[in-house]
C-alpha cells in the first residue's frame, strides 16, 4: 500500500506491465516527457525511447500505427491526449481498431489500450470538454473503462493492457491529482462494479469524477432519512448488469448520474436496461445539451453538483416526476 | 537471358491468376449490388461492391515478387492482386468472396477485406488509405522487434488526397521504418479522374517534401516494376528507411464490377487497352526468344490459371456457409455474450 | 404530386433551394457525376462545377471547409458519402462545425447540411453498414434527421437547408431506389414526427428504414388484436416528445425500434425519457453489438425483421419481459 | 527611406501592443490551469491553458500588415498576435480572457477560441492544425462569390505533420484558391522539439509537392517577412493561386503560460533571447535613423500599447460577468430549449 495520485497509479500500471511484457510499448505525443498530465513520468528514461514512443502530432497515425503494431504482436498503450482530439483518430478508432478481428474472421487481434481523458477540463471551453463514452459504448469490439480513483487506475489499467481487446480507457482530465491509496497487489476485474454504499432507499449508479460527487450527495441524503445504494459502474462496457439490476429490483428506483451530455448519454442506456428488466423506476441526470463554455458560470451550467443530485434523488424517491407527469 | 526467362514466367503467372480471378470473380457479381443506377437482383454469387484490379496485375505482381511470408502487406479496397501475390490460397480467397466458411474470414468481410494473415497480408481496407498508418504500425514493430522483413503498403493514386497519406509518410521516415510505399496510380478515383483533384505531380512528387526517396515507373511493364521494386525493397532492407514506388497504370474496369464506366472517354480506354500488361509481357516474352517464344508455354500458364480459378469457383459454391452463431464470434473476449 | 424515387426526390429539394438561393453550394467526392447513388444527378450540369463541386478524397477538407464556405456565407451541403467515411472528417464535425456558433458566442453561424446515409449495405460488411444518429443525438449543437420516404427526403431536407443549423441529414444506404409521390408543396417542418397507425395497445417508435418493416409488423399485429401508434420520429434531434410521451400516456406502452445497434442506440434515450416521464412499460429492440458481417446470413443477425418486431411488440404488450425477470 | 521608417513603427507598434498583450495575459493567468504538476488554485483572472506568442510578434505584425478587413483568417491555439494584428479589439479581446460578457465571445470561448469575426478573424482553434480546411473553405467561397479578398491560414510547425495540413494545401492548389498559409515555426510542439518529428525540411518543402510556392523567412526579421508577405499577397491578389510562407521564429515562453519549459537546453533559449524581434526592430530602426533614430519615438509607442493593455486589463475585471443563461444561448436554432 501507498498513496499515490491517479496519475502515479497509472504510471506505476504502465511500468508494471512493461517490466513484465517485453511487447508492450507506449506511443504519443509528448509522453517522452512524461505526458501533459505525468501519467507517464520516468517510463522513457527506464525503458527509452524506443518502448515509449515520442510521435509527430498525427492522432490518425498514432491509432493506426497502434492497430498495425499490435496486429503484428506488440501490446500498444496509445495516447490521445483527451477523448477531445481522438475525434482526429476516429475512422482508425471505428473501423480499424474495433472491427479488425471480426472484419478478418478472427486472423488477428488487436490488444491494445487507447488513452483519451474524459470530462470536463477547467477553463479549457468546449473543445476541451467531451465526455463520450456513450459513444464507445455503441461501437461493437470495445471495452470501455472509466476510473474514479488511483486504486481503481491502477488495477484497471492493469486489466486492460491485459484483456486482448481494443480498450477504451478514459481517465478523467481533472483527476490526475487525486490522491489514494493504492496497493499493487489488487486486481480488479473489468466489468466489476463496486458498491460503495449500502441502502434500501435508491439504486445511484454513476462513475468517472463524477462519483465523489454522488458520495457527498449520499452522505446529505442519509440526513433526511434517504439510503442509497451506490454504485460506482468503472467499466461501462461491458457493464455490470448483474450488479445495476439486482440493485434496482431490491431498491425499485434507478438514478444515473454522469458528467457527458445526458440525451443519449449511457445513463440512457442504463436507465432503459433497468425499466425494461426490473421495471422500477428511473431517472438520470446529466449535462444539459450544450458545449461547455469558458467562464466559470457558464462552464458551472454543465456540471453536476452534489444539490442536483440530491433534489433528483428525492425527486424519484417521492415519485414527484411521475406526479408532475400525471397533473 | 535465361534468368529473366525465368522471372517473366514466373511474373506471368502471378498475372494470369489475378486476371483469371477477377474475371471470374466479375462474373459471379453481376446483380449483386445496388448502384449506378441498378439494383441488386439477388442473383449474384459475390454480393456486394466488388472492386477489380483488371489491368493493374504488373504492379501486384512486380512488387510482391520481392516479398517474403515474414513481411507485412496493407492493401485496399481493390485488394485482391495483392493478395494472390503475396501468396494467398486463391480457393480461400473465392470462398471468402463467396461468403462461405471456408474462406480466409469465414464469410465476414468479403472482398473489401480480403486478407491472409498467414502469409503477412495484413488486410484490404474499405476506407481509402486506411491501410497506411497501419502499415507502418507493422512496420514499427518489425523494426522494434529486430525482425527480418518490411511492410509493403499499396495504395490508390485518390489515396494521396486523404490524411493518412502525409501522417504515414512522415511517420515512417521520422522512425526510419522498413516500408514500401506503391501507389498503383491507374489514374482513376471511383467516377472521377484523379488528375484535376491531385495538386503537383502526385505521390512520387509528395514523398520528395519527406526525404523519401521514389521511384516512378510504367506500372504496366511488369519487368520493369519487378526491377524497380527490388531496387528499392533492397535498400530498405538495408535500413535505409522507407521508400515509395509511384506505379503508373489504368484500371481497365469501373470502379466497382457492375459500374459500366460511362463516364470516362472510350477512346481513353481503347488506347489502355493497348497497353494491357499481360498482353505486355507476352510479347516481351516472345521477344526474350527461348523456350517461351511460341507462346505455348505462357498459353499453358495461362490454362491452368483458369482451370484452377474454374476450380475454386466450383468448391466456393459448394463450400458451406457460415453458421448463424459465427455472427457471435470473433467480436471482443470482455464481456462475450454481452449483445444488448 | 410525381412519383419518383427517394434519391430522386433529394435531387429535387436541393435543386429548389439551388434555384432559390445561390448562396447553396455542394461538396464532395463524385457529385458531379451525380453521387453514387444518384442523390445529385444532373445538378452540376444544371449549375456548373463552381457550385457543384467535386472534390478530392479528403473527408476532412470536405467538412472542414463546409465549415469554412459556411462561416463566408455560402449554404453548403457537404457530402459524406456514408456514414462510415464521416469518421474520417469527425473533428471537423464535432469541434468545428457543431461547436463554432457557441464557443465563437455566436459571431458565426454554420448553415450546413452534412449529408451521411446511414444504415446496412447490403453485402458491404462492417465498414459501410454503420447507423450512428445516437452519436449526433449526443452532440450539442447539430440537427440529426432521418428521413423514410422520398416524401419526407424531399421535404425534410429542404426544411434542413432551410434550418440555419447544422444539420447531421442521414439518408438510409439502401432506400435510394424506394419509389413514392412526392408534392413538392408540402413542407415538412424539423423536430414534427409523424403518426402513421393509431392504436391504444401500444406505441412503436422508429425510422429510416426501419419504418417500413414496422408497418409490416403493425399489419401482423393487428391481426392479432394488438393496436398499434406506429411514429416515425423523422427527426432525431430535436425529438418530437410531445408526439411520442403523448401516445406513450395513453397506451402505457413503448417500443422503440432501430437498426443501429441496441446498446447505446438512440432508443435509450426514447425509452428512458418515457420511463422518467410516463411511467409507461418500455422495451427496445436494435441490432446486437457485434459488426455487421458480409455473409448474407451473418448480415441477417444485424436486421430486425418484422418477426422480431411481432415478437417484442406481444412480449411487451403482454408483460413477459416483466414476468420474466421477476419470476 | 522615410517610407520604411514609417512601415516599421507601424510594424514596431503591433508588435509591442501584442507583447503587452502577452505579458499582461501572462501575468493574470498564473495559478489557472492543472499541469505541468501544478494545480489550479483559482487565483487566476485568465483561466485554462493558455498559450503565448512571445517572440513571434513579427510574423503576426508582419503578415497581417498586408491584410483588409475583407480578408479572412484563421488562426491556431496561439492565436492573440494574430488576432490584435487583424484589427481586432484589444479590450475585447482581454475581457475574452477574463471570461467576461464584453469579451468577443462573450466569456464562451476564452483564449483558445479568441475571434472577431467583423474583422475577417474566423477564430483561434484549440485542436492543431483544424483551422486550415476552414481556411480554404472561407477562400473557396471568396472565389466563388468573386469578392475580393484572401485567407491568411497560420498553423504550427507541429500541424505540419497532421493530416489537415495535405489535405488544405491539395484543396486550395486545386481550385486554385486566394489562401496564404503561414507556417508559424517556433521549433516545438508542446514539450516535444518539432525537428526530431518532422520527416524533410518542413513546411516549405512539402508545399513543393503541391505545386504551391513558398518562401522560407527569418520570422524574427519583421521587415523580412513584411515584404515576403507582401510578395506572396500581392500574387494571391493577382489571381495566382495559393502561396506558402514559412516563418522561422522562436517560443519564448512555455507552451501554455504555466510551462516553466524546463525540458529545453537553457542555451537555446540564451540564444533565442537575443534574437527578440523586437529588440532587432529597434536596432534597425535605430540603424535607419531620422526621427525614429533617438528610438523615444519607440519608447513612446511602447509607453502607449502598455497604458492601452492596462486600461483593458482593469476594463477586463470590472467588466461583468456572462448571465448564466447565456450558457444556453447560440447553440442551435432548431429545438432550441430542448437541453435534455
Ligand atoms: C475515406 C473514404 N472516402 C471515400 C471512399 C469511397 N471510395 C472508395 S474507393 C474510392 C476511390 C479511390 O481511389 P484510389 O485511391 O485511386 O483507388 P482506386 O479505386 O483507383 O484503386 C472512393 C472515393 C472510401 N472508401 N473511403
Ligand atoms: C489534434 C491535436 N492534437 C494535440 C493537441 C495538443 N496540442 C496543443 S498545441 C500542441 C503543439 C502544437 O505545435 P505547433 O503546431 O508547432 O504550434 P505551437 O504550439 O508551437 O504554436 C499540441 C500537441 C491539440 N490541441 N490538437
Ligand atoms: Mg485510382
Ligand atoms: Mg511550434
Amino acid at each position: 500500500m501507498a498513496l499515490m495520485t491517479y496519475a502515479q497509479a497509472a504510471v506505476l500500471a504502465v511500468r508494471k506491465e512493461m517490466e513484465a511484457d517485453p511487447r508492450v510499448v507506449v506511443l504519443g505525443e509528448d509522453v517522452g516527457r512524461g505526458g501533459i498530465f505525468g501519467q507517464y513520468l520516468g517510463l522513457q528514461g527506464q525503458f527509452g525511447a524506443e518502448r515509449v514512443i515520442d510521435t509527430p502530432i498525427s492522432e490518425a497515425a498514432i491509432m493506426g500505427a497502434g492497430v498495425g503494431m499490435a496486429l503484428a504482436g506488440l501490446r500498444p498503450v496509445v495516447e490521445m491526449r483527451v477523448v477531445d482530439f481522438a475525434l482526429c483518430g476516429m475512422d482508425e478508432i471505428v473501423n480499424q481498431a474495433a472491427k479488425n478481428r471480426y472484419m478478418f474472421g478472427g486472423q488477428g487481434r488487436v490488444p491494445l489500450v487507447a488513452r483519451m481523458c474524459n470530462g470536463i477540463w477547467d477553463a479549457s471551453a468546449a473543445q476541451h470538454s467531451q465526455s463520450l463514452e456513450a459513444w464507445f459504448a455503441h461501437l461493437p469490439g470495445v471495452v470501455v473503462v472509466c476510473p474514479s480513483t488511483p486504486q481503481d487506475n491502477y488495477s484497471l489499467l492493469r486489466a486492460s493492457m491485459a484483456c486482448g481487446d481494443p480498450v477504451i480507457y478514459m481517465e478523467h482530465k481533472t483527476l490526475w491529482g487525486l490522491s489514494g491509496e493504492v496497493d499493487p497487489e489488487v486486481k480488479i476485474p473489468l466489468v466489476k462494479a463496486q458498491t460503495l454504499r449500502k441502502g434500501g432507499d435508491l439504486t445511484l449508479v454513476s462513475w468517472s469524477r463524477q462519483v465523489a460527487i454522488c458520495e457527498q450527495a449520499c452522505r446529505e441524503l442519509a440526513q433526511v432519512g434517504i439510503e442509497v445504494d451506490l454504485i460506482d459502474l468503472r467499466t461501462i462496457w461491458p457493464w455490470d448488469r448483474e450488479a445495476v439490476l439486482a440493485s434496482c429490483g431490491r431498491t425499485g428506483h434507478l438514478l444515473v448520474v454522469h458528467e457527458a451530455v445526458q440525451a443519449a448519454g449511457f445513463g440512457a442506456e442504463l436507465a432503459a436496461t433497468a425499466a425494461e428488466e426490473t421495471g422500477c423506476r428511473v431517472r438520470r441526470l446529466g449535462a444539459p445539451r450544450i458545449p461547455v463554455g469558458y467562464a466559470p458560470m457558464l462552464e458551472a451550467q454543465s456540471r453536476i453538483d452534489a444539490d442536483a443530485v440530491v433534489k433528483a434523488a428525492k425527486g424519484l424517491v417521492e415519485n414527484r416526476n411521475l406526479e408532475k407527469v400525471h397533473a | 537471358m535465361e534468368e529473366k526467362r525465368e522471372t517473366l514466367l514466373a511474373l506471368y503467372r502471378t498475372m494470369v491468376r489475378i486476371r483469371a480471378f477477377e474475371d471470374a470473380a466479375e462474373a459471379a457479381s453481376q446483380g449483386g449490388v445496388s448502384a449506378y443506377g441498378k439494383a441488386a437482383d439477388g442473383s449474384a454469387k459475390v454480393r456486394g461492391p466488388l472492386h477489380l484490379s483488371t489491368g493493374q496485375e504488373a504492379v501486384a505482381a512486380g512488387v510482391c515478387a520481392h516479398l517474403e511470408p515474414t513481411d507485412y502487406l496493407t492493401s485496399t479496397h481493390r485488394g485482391h492482386g495483392h493478395t494472390l501475390a503475396k501468396g494467398a490460397d486463391l480457393a480461400r480467397m473465392m470462398a471468402e468472396l463467396f461468403g462461405k466458411a471456408t474462406g480466409f474470414n469465414g464469410g465476414k468481410g468479403g472482398s473489401m477485406h480480403i486478407a491472409d494473415f498467414s502469409v503477412g497480408m495484413l488486410g484490404a481496407n474499405g476506407v481509402v488509405a486506411a491501410g497506411m498508418p497501419i502499415a507502418v504500425g507493422a512496420a514499427h514493430a518489425q523494426k522494434l522487434q529486430r525482425r527480418p522483413g518490411l511492410t509493403a503498403c499499396f495504395f490508390g493514386d485518390g489515396a494521396i488526397n486523404r490524411g493518412p497519406f502525409l501522417e504515414s509518410l512522415n511517420w515512417a521516415k521520422v522512425f526510419q521504418l522498413p516500408v514500401l510505399f506503391v501507389c498503383e496510380d491507374n489514374r482513376w478515383s471511383a467516377t472521377t479522374a484523379s488528375g484535376p483533384m491531385t495538386a503537383g505531380e502526385g505521390a512520387s512528387a509528395r514523398a520528395a517534401g519527406f526525404d523519401i526517396p521514389s521511384f516512378t515507373v510504367d506500372g504496366n511493364d511488369v519487368l520493369a516494376v519487378h526491377e524497380a521494386a527490388g531496387e528499392l525493397v533492397g535498400r530498405i532492407r538495408d535500413g535505409r528507411g522507407p521508400h515509395l514506388l509511384h506505379a503508373v497504370t489504368y484500371r481497365l474496369k469501373g470502379h466497382v464490377s457492375v459500374d459500366p464506366a460511362g463516364y470516362r472517354d472510350p477512346a481513353e480506354l481503347a488506347e489502355a487497352l493497348k497497353d494491357d500488361p499481360i498482353s505486355r509481357a507476352r510479347a516481351v516474352c516472345a521477344a526474350i526468344g527461348g523456350e517461351g517464344a511460341d507462346l505455348s508455354v505462357l498459353d499453358a500458364i495461362a490454362r491452368e490459371a483458369t482451370e484452377e480459378v474454374r476450380a475454386a469457383v466450383a468448391a466456393a459454391d459448394a463450400a458451406p456457409w457460415p453458421q448463424t452463431s459465427a455472427a457471435f464470434t470473433d467480436v471482443q473476449t470482455t464481456g462475450e455474450g454481452q449483445w444488448r
